[in-house]
């Protein structure tokens, strides 16, 4: 009886065993033919469902899904590459026109895009119960359609980033009204379509799979015919998938990228950087009269924010944290791609925010912090963030520089959204790592970082810089545009209103044998798109 | 997370050989690995804990190309690994002993109360039971480190959470076939009170049990504090808890193995002899053993 | 008594030891006795005198691994058991020779119906069709006089009493009929009027069937009641043998005589065997000669030094040995 | 017996109501849905308005009154996170792939463990007790996230015997079957194993063997039977864990089942969803100790009436 159970278990084994031999055989026989399926595979989305407009912006269905802009796949400048072939503002930015394609369609006939289709997708993503990325540059509008294929949006006041919020980091996916009238939302949730490259087929959990739309609409028709996206949250399972052939791209951590090459695997980088990571000390309500003003919080003291910037190695920084594939971030929201930008500030970085402990030290003595620092302790969040594997290291190696200087700090762990509900509360007296991704026209990174109603993530307010950034969002002409938006990065920059950190691409990791390349300039909020320029071996 | 070594302690009656053999081997790990250091770490530890080097990252042991520098390797901020994992021992030591102390000391009131009155009070417990066996642990302790952050008090909670309704239910067993014996027949014949009755007769002959069983929970607490740092709920870093050293280095499982690999050590040469040593124990103190 | 049968049992220099953390240890040692059909040997001594053992040892289930029988000579009709295999062994147990254990309440497995576990006790050794067997294992019920035994075959062990639970494993220790059956104290924790019944059964069997039987116990009533013969044991050994009626009659060792001092009638039962001034020696430490000499009224300085050998017992009856040294003088 | 269950029947409703209780209160307590649902750069205006249409402006014991009033009459709300599908909707749809690795693991566990333990006792102090004792020893000093990830590295990427991760065919439940079990089967080894050597002293075994029964008989058949009342007694607390495992074994092996779900909740604070999980999950354990307690009743006919 004994050896039974012995026996029985050895079979089991044994059949297991023949079982995977066979599927080693299947799976060898198909990687003679051309790539079938491209498998990528990537985090969770924060929220996983078919409505755009109940996500933060990375959606799972960004193939199959359009917005009226593109985005240019080297430059990631906007280009007619979306379902509008062309559009303009009027010159107070209170009119904007769109005149779509009349060649797009959409999957499963439900007939070309029209007008309507734009007017209806504008009404259900600015709803109350929208979790859309910049609903407040898409909202207060009213759809005008002028023919199928031309519709304008009317608003009472200027609207400068409309443009934004339709192009790839807005969340502006346009749906088919036909499907909607016939089948509902449901319709959405059950068979979406898109007029993109590809066509839903099913969603399972933790699996999307999409296929290619053979001889689609914009005449460029992707090499391969099916696209599944697979969603793992723990990056050895994810480099482990690709190194084992199960999936052909993983989104892994910049730590692991040696990993994967190493074991012959390649990294695909975005044409463009596709973040820019500071460390915000937060909680600095300091507009006159505001209640939330907390006057003892050591780093209202620009002394203090200046000696935490220089406590920092930010080549170490690199090094230790992105493997040194990380460029040099000057300011916050600041891009030269963008509007205002300041190239000479970037020469003054050295001299007013290199790495100097010495001087970091005496500024805290001049303070009032002589002999280091002992009370207020400074608390540093560690938290996760979707995309953002570093930051609990890096929570780490900045209270080490603060340590080193003198600062007393110590580590809170909390969680991504706890510190949006800090924000939220106006008590987010912390200090705490955060990004602005993709990288934003200066407009909106400078009223969300800068102003009350902005992000609850950022926390500098003032009176001065609230009075530029508030001028420059009324303002029209370009030119004066420009000279706020500058005043505005340079009076930050000579505020230390943070610790810049870090500009980055955001890296792939491909398997060369399925994967010749992939173009993406990396503007959504999760850096990938551009999905039919995947590009497979033959 | 493991469940509390469930039925392991309780009914596992006799024990494998090894322990009754030498008792002295997992005692005398136990010393090298958890008492040790956890007193003695300042003096016996290399470096400071806590001291990053980036230049020096991710350095290898010395018998895998390292240098004596760092005899075990470093970590992703030049950590020296075996400073920390002697730090870490601190922690594994405090979280059980305090953990494991107050779901006793919960749990064994609790038991001695249901067991001893029975009747409504041990329905009531009873149900109580049931409800904490019911409900998930871990999303508890998710739902907690989301409202209050995670911290050193809330995996102590969690343990607590986790022991006291299983030491509860042990005791409460116990209790209901003590109380049936001759001798509290007769303490209460003579007219001793429900607290003499309780503290003097049926309490001492549950602590061997309790002791037993507490010993043998070390290893759980250990692993579920593992459990908790790779939800990111543990104890906060820098911390060198060694679930959370573990927990930090697992993806680079590949590159850098050390990171994990010698706390995962420390964790299971402490747990192996905790358990080698709570089987001697139970050996020992199980009176139903001792006939033998 | 028929001399010139072979003994159906005959057991020569039996040795049985124990393995401990001390060391290894003598439990049964130096055991001879021989057992003829349809007789009765009784075989009597105080808790841990090494009675049990012996049983446990005819059959090759001392308990592994700990103990282990060491030496002599079992033979069954002639067969050597110790020479036999383990496999061999299960064909003979049973079968030709079988156990009666002493708590009827724990000796059924709780698991079973109890025709399944008198039906499983047959179709180890007979090669029959179910049913057959069925029909004898319902007929060893009937044996053992469990009314309507159709019906009791599906009860489990839990749904009977005490005795009618001894009674069934009787009929699973008959069932093969078998040569000699070992009771082990069957009896003990039975109450008084039921034990009656079943000696009465034990000897009814007997009669019947024409098996021999070995009853371990410590109860001289039953001694005198049902058996021929009588070993009694101390401390592992056998310090006197010999025909019940003579032993009774003239005790012969001191510890027998001590025995019987507290039974002054056959007829009166005892419960517990009477006590006796001081402990059996523990095994780790035996003494170096008779091993009753601490507890002995008698002893000398020999008795200390040396263990005595055979000697006539006080009847005179060629059977009755006794292991003293003054056997003669007292 | 239908009293027995009756009573057993309410007091696993009344469980289950104090689980609604503490979970609500625990969930609300960690936060709202609005800050880890919504984008970083999400005004403050566009949160209040979410307040607003969710109704989580009200006040806790309304919003738990219109909860209770709601799942009385079988409606968990909608998922905050998987818009368009109902939470209750949601957890189903996760639910099998938990039970199926789940009930794998379990097996894996039985077969592997109970066998193990009867032969660690059947030949104590052999060298497969000594196997038993060290494998046992070991799954329970391995954090099992841990384990995962070597055995991910192990047999799917430096072997390639077996997928890393993901549910798919059969191949693909086997390793992480094999982390979730390890733990198990260390606990169910040596409970077995002593349950055995308690059963093998037992009167009824020793007739056995007189019988001539042969020594796998004896075990596999008369002992097993006897001993299996106590790994039976750990399946109850074996369904407890399966959650518990499942929360991190499923997050190492990209399994879409309810663990991973009930994180991805908790951090998405989706109320309906984190709630619907918990009930299923309660409801799971208290049939699963139903369960062993119908089992407990074959196996030992003692209890049968």
């Amino acid at each position: 009886m004994a050896h039974h159970a012995l026996n029985l278990s050895a079979r089991l084994a044994g059949s297991t065993a023949i079982g995977v031999m066979a599927l080693a055989l299947l799976t060898a026989a198909s990687d003679a033919a051309a790539v079938e399926r491209v498998t990528i595979v990537m985090d969770p989305s924060a929220a996983q469902t078919n409505r755009a407009w109940a996500t933060g912006g990375a959606f799972d269905l960004d193939a199959v899904y359009q917005r009226l802009i593109g985005n240019d796949p080297e430059t990631g400048e906007y280009d007619s590459s979306g379902l509008a072939e062309s559009w303009e503002a009027n010159e107070d930015f209170t009119t904007w026109i769109f005149r779509l394609k009349p060649e797009a369609e959409w999957h499963n006939d439900w007939g070309p895009v029209t007008s309507a289709d734009v007017a209806h997708s504008y009404e259900i993503q600015t709803g109350p119960d929208t979790l859309a990325t910049g609903v407040a540059s898409l909202r207060g509008g009213t759809a005008e359609i002028i023919d199928d294929h031309t519709i304008s949006f009317h608003f009472d006041e200027p609207k400068m980033d409309f443009d934004f919020a339709n192009a790839g980091r807005g969340s502006m996916y346009i749906y088919s009204k036909a499907q909607f009238d016939a089948e509902g939302v449901e319709g959405y949730d059950n068979e979406p379509a898109g007029t993109g490259h590809f066509r839903f087929v099913e969603r399972e959990p933790g699996r999307v799979l999409l296929e290619t739309v053979q001889d689609h609409w914009s005449g460029t028709t992707p090499d391969f015919n099916e696209l599944e996206l697979r969603f793992t949250l723990e990056p050895a399972t994810k480099l482990a998938m690709l190194l084992s052939g199960e999936a052909d791209i993983s989104v892994i951590p910049r730590e692991l990228l040696g990993d994967a090459t190493g074991s012959g695997m390649e990294v695909v980088t975005s044409e463009q950087p596709s973040k820019q990571v500071v460390v915000m000390p937060d909680g600095l309500y300091m507009k006159e009269g505001d209640p939330a003003f907390n006057p003892g919080l050591p780093w209202t003291d620009v002394r203090i924010r200046e000696a935490m910037n220089r406590a920092l190695n930010r080549d170490e920084i690199v090094e230790a944290l992105y493997d040194g594939e990380a460029e040099p971030l000057v300011r916050y929201g600041m891009h030269e791609t963008h509007e205002g930008y300041v190239p000479e500030l970037a020469e003054r970085f050295e001299a007013e925010y290199g790495f100097d402990p010495e001087r970091a030290t005496q500024l805290l003595e001049e303070a009032g912090y002589p002999d280091a620092f002992e009370e207020p302790v400074i608390p540093i969040v560690s938290t996760v963030s979707p995309g953002s594997p570093e930051y609990p290291t890096m929570a780490e190696l900045i209270q080490v520089y603060f340590d080193s200087v003198g600062f007393q700090t110590e580590i809170i762990e909390m969680d991504w959204a706890s510190l949006g509900a800090l924000g939220r509360g106006r008590e987010a007296y912390v200090i705490h790592p955060v990004q602005n991704a993709p990288i934003r026209p200066s407009n909106v990174a400078l009223t969300n970082t800068f102003l009350e109603e902005g992000s609850t993530y950022h926390g500098y307010e003032d009176d001065a810089l609230t009075a530029i950034v508030e001028k420059m969002a009324a303002t029209i002409d370009p030119k004066a545009r420009e000279d706020l938006m500058r005043e505005a990065f340079t009076y930050a920059f000579e505020n230390y209103t943070d610790m810049p950190m870090v500009s980055l691409h955001h890296p792939v990791a491909v398997n060369p044998e399925a994967i010749v390349t992939w173009q993406y300039p990396g503007v959504t909020s999760n850096g990938l798109s551009h999905w039919h320029l995947i590009d497979t071996v033959e | 997370m493991p469940p509390p070594a469930g039925g392991v302690a309780r009914g596992s009656g006799r024990s494998f050989g090894l322990a009754s053999r030498y008792p002295l081997v997992p005692i005398t790990i136990l010393m090298i690995v958890l008492v040790i250091p956890s007193f003695f770490a300042d003096l016996i530890a290399p470096h400071d804990p806590y001291a990053a080097s980036v230049p020096n990252r991710l350095e290898p042991p010395v018998f895998a190309g390292g240098t004596w520098e760092f005899p075990l390797g470093t970590d992703r901020l030049g950590r020296d690994i075996l400073s920390r994992t002697i730090h870490g021992a601190k922690y594994a030591l405090s979280i059980s002993l305090v953990g494991i102390f107050l779901g006793t000391i919960l749990g064994t009131a609790v038991g001695l109360a249901a067991g001893y009155f029975r009747g409504w009070t041990d329905r009531i417990v009873m149900r109580v039971v049931d409800v904490s066996f019911a409900l998930p642990s871990i999303l508890l302790a998710l739902a907690l480190a989301a409202a209050f952050g995670s911290s050193f008090e809330g995996v102590i909670f969690v343990v607590v959470f986790v022991l006291w309704s299983y030491f509860a239910r042990q005791v409460r067993g116990e209790v209901l076939s003590l109380r049936e014996r001759d001798f509290v027949a007769r303490a209460r014949v003579a007219g001793a009170g429900h607290g003499r009755i309780i503290f003097r007769h049926i309490l001492p002959n549950v602590m061997n049990t309790v002791i037993v069983l507490a010993t043998l929970q070390i290893g759980v607490v250990i692993i579920l504090e593992a459990s908790l740092s790779f939800l990111g709920i543990g104890i906060p870093r820098p911390t060198p808890a060694w679930g959370l050293l573990v927990a930090d280095g697992r993806a680079l499982v590949v590159s850098a193995w050390w990171v994990s690999l010698i706390p995962g050590l420390a964790i299971l040469l402490t747990v192996l002899s905790v358990n080698l040593f709570g089987d001697w124990l139970r050996d020992r103190l199980d009176p139903k053993l001792r006939q033998r | 008594m028929s001399d010139s049968n072979r003994p159906v049992l005959e057991v020569e220099n039996l040795h049985t030891v124990i393995a401990t953390q001390r060391g290894t240890f003598d439990v049964v040692d130096q055991v001879s006795f021989r057992l003829e059909a349809g007789e009765t040997l009784g075989i009597v001594g105080e808790s841990g005198s090494g009675k049990s053992m012996t049983g446990l040892s005819l059959l090759g289930l001392v308990p592994k691994p700990a103990a282990s029988v060491v030496g002599g000579r079992v033979l069954l009709d002639g067969e050597d058991l110790r020479s036999k295999s383990e496999a061999e062994l299960r064909q003979v147990r049973g079968r030709k020779i079988s156990m009666i254990l002493q708590d009827p309440q724990t000796s059924l497995n709780p698991a079973f119906t109890i025709g399944n576990q008198l039906l499983e006790a047959l179709q180890v050794h007979e090669r029959d069709s179910r049913q057959s067997l069925r029909q004898r294992a319902i007929q060893a019920l009937r044996q053992v006089r469990v009314a309507a035994p159709e019906r009791r075959v599906h009860d489990y062990p839990h749904q009977m009493s005490g005795g009618m639970k001894q009674r069934v494993v009787g009929a699973i220790a008959i069932s093969c009929a078998p040569r000699v059956i070992i009771a082990d104290e069957p009896t003990t924790s039975l109450d008084v009027t039921i034990q009656a019944q079943y000696l009465k059964l034990l000897e009814d069997l007997q009669r019947e069937t024409g098996l021999a039987l070995i009853f371990i116990t410590h109860d001289f009533g039953i001694v005198a009641r049902i058996c021929q013969h009588l070993l009694v044991m101390y401390a592992g050994r056998i310090v006197e043998a010999g025909p019940v009626r003579e032993i009774f009659n003239r005790p012969s060792h001191p510890y027998t005589r001590a025995l019987l001092a507290s039974v002054p009638t056959v007829e009166r039962k005892v419960d517990r065997l009477p006590s006796i001034e001081g402990q059996p020696p523990p095994l780790h430490d035996l003494p170096k000669g008779c091993r009753f000499a601490p507890r002995c009224g008698f002893a000398e300085t020999r008795c200390h030094e040396a263990y005595p050998g055979h000697s006539a017992g006080r009847s005179g009856h060629p059977r009755h040995i006794v292991n003293c040294w003054r056997a003669e003088e007292i | 017996m239908s009293k027995f269950f009756l009573v057993r029947f309410s007091e696993a409703i009344v469980a289950l109501w104090a689980i609604t209780v503490i979970v609500f209160a625990l969930t609300h307590l960690s936060g709202s849905p609005v800050d880890a649902l919504l984008p970083d750069d999400a005004t403050p205006e566009q949160a209040q308005m979410l307040i607003e249409e969710w109704g989580l402006d009200r006040p806790l014991l309304v919003q738990y009154f219109t909860f209770l009033g709601n799942v009385l009459q079988g409606d968990f709300g909608d998922s905050l996170k998987w818009r368009g599908q109902t939470a209750m909707g949601v957890v189903l749809d996760h639910l099998p792939a938990t039970l199926q690795l789940g009930s794998f693991a379990v097996l894996i566990g039985v077969v592997v463990a109970v066998p193990l333990g009867v032969l660690a006792a059947a030949r104590k102090n052999s060298a497969i007790d000594t196997s038993a004792n060290v494998l046992a020893l070991l799954g329970q000093s391995i954090p099992n996230f841990w384990l995962g990830i070597i055995l991910v590295w192990l047999f799917g990427v430096t072997l390639g015997w077996l997928p890393t991760s993901g549910r798919g065919g059969f191949s693909h439940m086997i390793l992480p079957a094999i982390a979730m079990s390890w733990f198990q089967i260390a606990a169910l080894t040596r409970l077995t194993r002593s349950a055995m050597l308690d059963v093998l002293d037992a009167e009824y075994i020793k007739l056995a063997r007189i019988k001539g029964l042969g020594e796998r008989a004896v075990v596999w058949k008369h002992a097993l039977r006897n001993a299996a009342i106590v790994p039976l007694t750990y399946f109850g607390v074996l369904a407890g864990s399966i959650l518990t495992g499942s929360v991190v074994i499923e997050t190492v092996f990209a399994w879409p089942g309810i663990g991973w779900l009930a994180i991805e909740a908790i951090r998405g604070r989706d109320y309906p969803v984190v709630q619907s999980v918990v009930v299923v999950f309660a409801v799971i354990y208290i049939l699963a100790n139903l369960l062993v307690d119908l089992l407990y009743a074959y196996v030992d006919p003692r209890i049968r009436r």
